[in-house]
């Protein structure tokens, strides 16, 4: 009976110490996990992939450092996935604290891209292949704006540059140049690009959420509002899953790389409760 | 020839039936502008929408993309407008026969949200109903909700231990009402503090709940007879940002042990953190909010939770007072009611092709 | 007077904040911007002022009696002035009166939020993971049938989450979500109902002036 | 191992660091980094109310403008300060009086509207409401059991009649859905603070330390 009251009394500290080191060991030694894809992400990634030459895929890029850990990898593998399909991209946040994060996404993919393309039509270019429109406060002029004329909402883009000298902004004035909108956003900013964009100008949305929020989204997805979804670190893994196996693109799986450390770390959690019921289940018997 | 076929094959349909009028339900200075779309709607870039108040030049005031059937357009009210829509494909653009003149005014009533204030006066005047009887003094019968039992108990362990009571009141702002059933219940523990000597801490993270906070825990000790006992000091305000409040309370329930936790308010993802140090410092705990996402953590790691509405059942049955048991009763009528409406509904919705749904917009 | 002129304050805006709602009119409309933005904003900041008084208040008074912990007093207080000097006067991006970097070292409001209140906020986030493994170990008892059943939902949620779930059964992740999309969704409705009904009554007994709590009065009559 | 030479790297690693330290047992490292957390927020928010509310919406208006209206909300205002003397300390109750009433009213219709009747509108069983589940004629079974978990689920929190009998049943079987959601919803915050513990880790073990990538 020794071991039963032992177990009993594990320290709280332990219990750290084991969780910590089961979610850091995968993390030194990473390794990727095969990932079944779900029909939600699916469904994203083909709209993503069927936005049509001519148009152009806008990605609202808005979180904060601390729902970082979720949706940055999904920022990453959506930039990773235009740029290889040489998709026109457009990115944009509606606050002003999300623009350094969506500035570091994209110069790292860029360079990415760039590092490896030889000729000068391979490489991404700014003004041709993709622009960064920036931040216009408050939200609702962006997104109600941007179904007339985007020139006229963001005048400037994020360096300074008049959006109508630039190439890009020539071919893509309006929503009707948009293929699809994906907004990554731990709050309200998707339910606001369905509210009025796509109510008003038929705008096409995708979404990219947390996990925490994932349970009110999926009555969008439900009714066809959503053309895909995202929730989570577990999303953005199905995501880069999808691009590997469908474009072959052979970069660093943030979110993949997670998985491992996340299995173990639910497994500890699930291995705790049962430990602590059998122990509190012997004590009652013996009392 | 060539002429007419090449007019013919570069002319486009004009969009045909343009309607305009008043946005109903609406402050005015509102027009919506309906039309059918042209059939050459696949190739066009968009409809372009003209309006002149003379009738003679049109200015152009709005765009949409095709395959779109209205707009709404904002005007001035009482001025007189007329309407045209164009399809437009690059530089090409057909015009359509200008709408008959309109004029947009506001509204004093938006007919859309009738069905909110007739369940607003029906579930109010059931409310007041119960109220005015309880007031007459009417027996009314409430079951027993179990967590309320604890919270006699867990004071009582607390005063046996000549340890503190550490209450929470969760971190909403003051109109939050499971932050007003907090205050309710926190009167209550605060009397019982007054009459056993037990020390009470009550950290705060919202300004103006700490001032009402303030005033309620005085009242209780002077509703005892204890004004003296009242420490002001017991009551005070940390920080107004959610971590730095979660770490200072844990910080107290580490240093002052205290017996027994009240979680008791409004709450978000820092409600793990305060009842799982709680429960390693082994004090008693009672929580309760109506904040659904943070009510799994609090019904593992505490000792009894009020889920919900027993939150605020537990504020009435506290406080033992005719007109909130009242309004309890009320509200019982309120859920027979949702069932009753759930039933009839589904019957009407299942037998009947009646768009029921829209009722309930 | 204490009593009847603060209920009557509350009954004229409670009914005033309610009259937008049905009637769109721009008279009606306006009036309740112009209360929103500039009586009820000002009068949050005052309410913001008030409150640290008390903080600080609380503070001095630690250090003045050497309480317990009073040391650490000095580093909030401190915090606070040098935050609050940056801040005010370096403007919030850096386009105050004071400079915000010396040579390339930036040290201006938004660059102290992103280095020094997030990382802190975030870890207190990052602990709730540890929490929530002590949670699991020493709170999540199969106490009654209820609690077995919230277990075992919570179980197939976490395996059906994860890759190592679809290998144990493809059904597995389609389960979890079945159970995300039905059961849970009938259970939370059921708890909202109550709640939304319980919020309606109290904010009417608020306006009417039967709930007086908020008047320090403990409630009652 | 390539550390990190950003100076506000370090200084971000080592307050997570001391916060992390309070896992351990709260020490002195932990109260600094509390203290330090508390003061630097509320350092911030007072630049943030003072910038973006009190000078645009108070003092601009007030004193350069001179639109002498501002008077009232500023005296209001002022208010607040006569909890600090006691005589006349039930002035404090005029703002809180404005402030709840304004709050309190408008929750009224926004709480009926979105709390109520929305989610009786995708509760009641309809042919619209079976296909919204796009799970062909399983929507069905999907809607009924919703509709019968919603009412058992609101018969648990019925007060007015002692849970026995019928009533027993029905709010033994609302109990069932409340704990199935509870623990469904419990699984997936699990999965969200699990990520958000994973994403410091490779901050600090990436970013700061360069152990990996």
């Amino acid at each position: 009976m020794k071991i039963i009251d032992k177990l009993a009394k594990i320290d709280r500290r332990i219990i750290y110490l084991i969780l910590a080191v089961v979610v850091i060991l995968p993390m030194i030694f990473p390794s990727v996990l095969r990932v079944r894809v779900m029909p939600p992400v699916e469904k994203l990634f083909h709209a993503v992939d069927n936005v049509p030459k001519e148009k152009a895929l806008i990605i609202d890029f808005d979180y904060a450092p601390q729902t970082a850990p979720e949706l940055e990898p999904m920022g990453f593998a959506l930039l990773r996935h235009a740029f290889r399909k040489r998709t026109k991209v457009l990115i944009l946040s509606l606050y002003v604290q999300m623009l350094g994060l969506a500035q570091n996404a994209l110069t790292e993919v860029i360079e990415e891209f760039n590092s490896v393309a030889e000729t000068n039509t391979d490489s991404i270019i700014y003004g041709r292949d993709y622009v960064f429109l920036g931040w216009v406060p408050p939200p609702i002029i962006p997104i109600l704006g941007m179904g007339e004329s985007i020139t006229n909402v963001y005048q400037v883009d994020y360096y300074g540059n008049r959006t109508d000298t630039l190439p890009l902004m020539k071919e893509i004035k309006n929503y009707n140049n948009v293929g699809l909108l994906v907004s990554l956003s731990g709050s309200d900013p998707p339910e606001w690009w369905i509210a009025y964009a796509q109510n008003r100008f038929g705008l096409q949305v995708g979404a990219g959420v947390t996990a925490v929020s994932a349970s009110k989204y999926f009555s969008y997805y439900q009714t066809g509002q959503f053309s895909g979804l995202m929730v989570g670190m577990k999303g953005a893994a199905e995501y880069e899953e999808m691009i590997e196996k469908e474009l072959a693109i052979k970069s660093r799986r943030i979110a993949s790389e997670a998985l491992p450390p996340l299995t173990y770390a639910h497994l500890v959690i699930m291995v705790f409760i049962v430990i602590g019921n059998i122990s509190f289940l012997m004590q009652r018997r013996k009392k | 020839m060539t002429l007419i076929l090449l007019a013919g094959l570069f002319a486009l349909a004009p969009p045909t039936g343009v309607r305009a009028y008043d946005t109903p339900d609406d402050g005015g200075g509102a027009i919506i502008i309906e039309w059918q779309i042209s059939q050459d709607d696949q190739i066009l870039d968009g409809y372009e929408i003209y309006r002149s108040d003379n009738g003679i030049d049109f200015e152009k005031v709005g765009f949409i993309g095709k395959g779109r059937t209205t707009i709404e357009d904002e005007t001035n009210d009482g001025v007189k407008y007329l309407y045209k829509v164009a399809a437009i494909s690059d530089t090409i653009r057909a015009y359509s026969e200008p709408s008959a003149e309109v004029m947009s005014y506001p509204q004093w009533i938006n007919r859309n949200k009738i069905n909110i204030f007739v369940a607003f006066f029906i579930f109010g005047g059931i409310i007041l109903y119960f109220i005015y009887h309880a007031r007459k003094g009417k027996e009314l019968f409430i079951r027993k909700i179990a967590g309320l039992q604890a919270i006699d108990d867990a004071v009582g362990r607390a005063t046996e231990m000549g340890k503190p009571i550490l209450y929470v009141p969760g971190i909403g702002y003051i109109d939050y009402i499971a932050t007003i059933a907090s205050l309710n219940i926190l009167g209550e523990v605060a009397k019982k503090c007054a009459e056993y000597e037990t020390k009470l801490i009550n950290p705060h993270i919202d300004p103006i709940v700490y001032t009402v906070a303030r005033e309620v825990v005085k009242e209780s000790y002077t509703k005892v007879g204890r004004p003296d006992a009242f420490d002001p000091d017991s009551v005070y305000f940390i920080t107004d940002l959610q971590f730095a409040y979660a770490a200072a309370v844990d910080g107290i329930m580490v240093r002052e042990k205290p017996a027994t936790n009240f979680l008791v308010g409004w709450f978000r993802a820092e409600s793990l953190i305060l009842a799982e140090t709680g429960a390693s410092a082994g004090a008693i705990q009672i929580a309760g909010t109506d904040q659904v996402s943070q009510l799994p953590f609090f019904v593992t790691a505490c000792d009894y939770t009020l889920i919900g509405e027993e939150l605020y059942a537990a504020s009435a049955y506290i406080n033992r007072d005719p007109l909130l048991l009242g309004a309890i009763k009320g509200q019982d009528w309120g859920k027979l009611i949702i069932g009753a409406i759930l039933l009839a509904a589904s019957v009407i919705g299942i037998i009947t092709k009646f768009p029921i749904l829209n009722l309930f917009r | 007077m204490k009593r009847t002129f603060p209920l009557f304050l509350v009954l004229i805006f409670g009914i005033f904040a309610l009259l937008p709602y049905i009637i769109p009119h721009p008279i009606i409309q306006n009036t309740d911007e112009l209360l929103r933005n500039n009586l009820l904003k000002i009068l949050s900041a005052f309410a913001l002022v008030l409150g640290l008084g008390s903080l600080l208040k609380v503070h001095t008074d630690k250090i003045k009696r050497k309480r317990e912990n009073w040391e650490y007093s000095w580093v909030l207080i401190m915090t606070f002035i040098i935050t609050s000097i940056i801040g005010l006067f370096g403007g919030v991006s850096g386009t105050g009166i004071l400079p915000t970097s010396i040579g390339s070292f930036p040290f201006d409001i938004q660059t102290i939020y992103f280095n020094v209140v997030v990382p802190l906020g975030s870890t207190m986030f990052a602990m709730l993971a540890f929490f929530m493994a002590s949670a699991a170990y020493r709170a999540f008892r199969a106490r009654s049938t209820e609690a077995t059943l919230l277990l075992i939902a919570g179980f197939i949620v976490m395996l059906g989450v994860l890759p190592l779930g679809n290998r144990i059964s493809p059904h597995l992740p389609s389960f979890a979500q079945w159970i995300m999309d039905v059961p849970n969704v009938a259970g939370q409705r059921g708890i909202l109902f109550g709640v939304a009904l319980g919020a309606v009554a109290t904010s009417l007994k608020i306006i009417l002036g039967i709930e007086r709590s908020w008047l320090g009065g403990g409630g009652g009559k | 191992m390539s550390l990190s030479v950003d100076p506000w790297i370090w200084i971000g690693a080592l307050f997570s660091l001391a916060i992390f330290s309070f896992l351990y047992k709260d020490n002195p490292f932990y109260r600094v980094a509390e203290h330090v957390f508390v003061g630097a927020a509320n350092g911030y928010a007072v630049t943030f109310y003072w910038h973006n509310v009190l000078v645009p919406a108070l003092f601009n208006p007030l004193f350069r403008q001179g639109q002498l209206l501002f008077i009232i909300p500023f005296v209001i205002g002022i208010l607040y300060f006569t909890r600090f003397i006691p005589k006349i300390g039930w002035l404090l109750r005029i703002p809180i009086g404005i402030y709840i009433g304004y709050y309190v009213g408008a929750s009224i219709p926004a709480y009926i509207q979105a709390f109520i009747i929305k989610q009786v509108q995708g509760t009641i069983l309809t042919p619209q409401n079976f296909a919204s589940w796009s799970a062909g004629s399983w929507g069905i079974l999907w809607s009924v059991i919703l509709f019968a978990g919603v009412l058992c689920t609101l018969s648990y929190f019925y007060f007015s009649k002692e849970h026995k009998g019928v009533l027993g049943a029905t709010s033994r079987i609302g109990t069932i859905f409340i704990m199935i959601g509870f623990g469904a919803a419990f699984g997936y915050t699990v999965m969200a603070r699990v990520s958000l513990l994973i994403g410091r880790l490779q901050f600090l073990l990436g970013d700061w330390l360069g152990i990996i990538r």
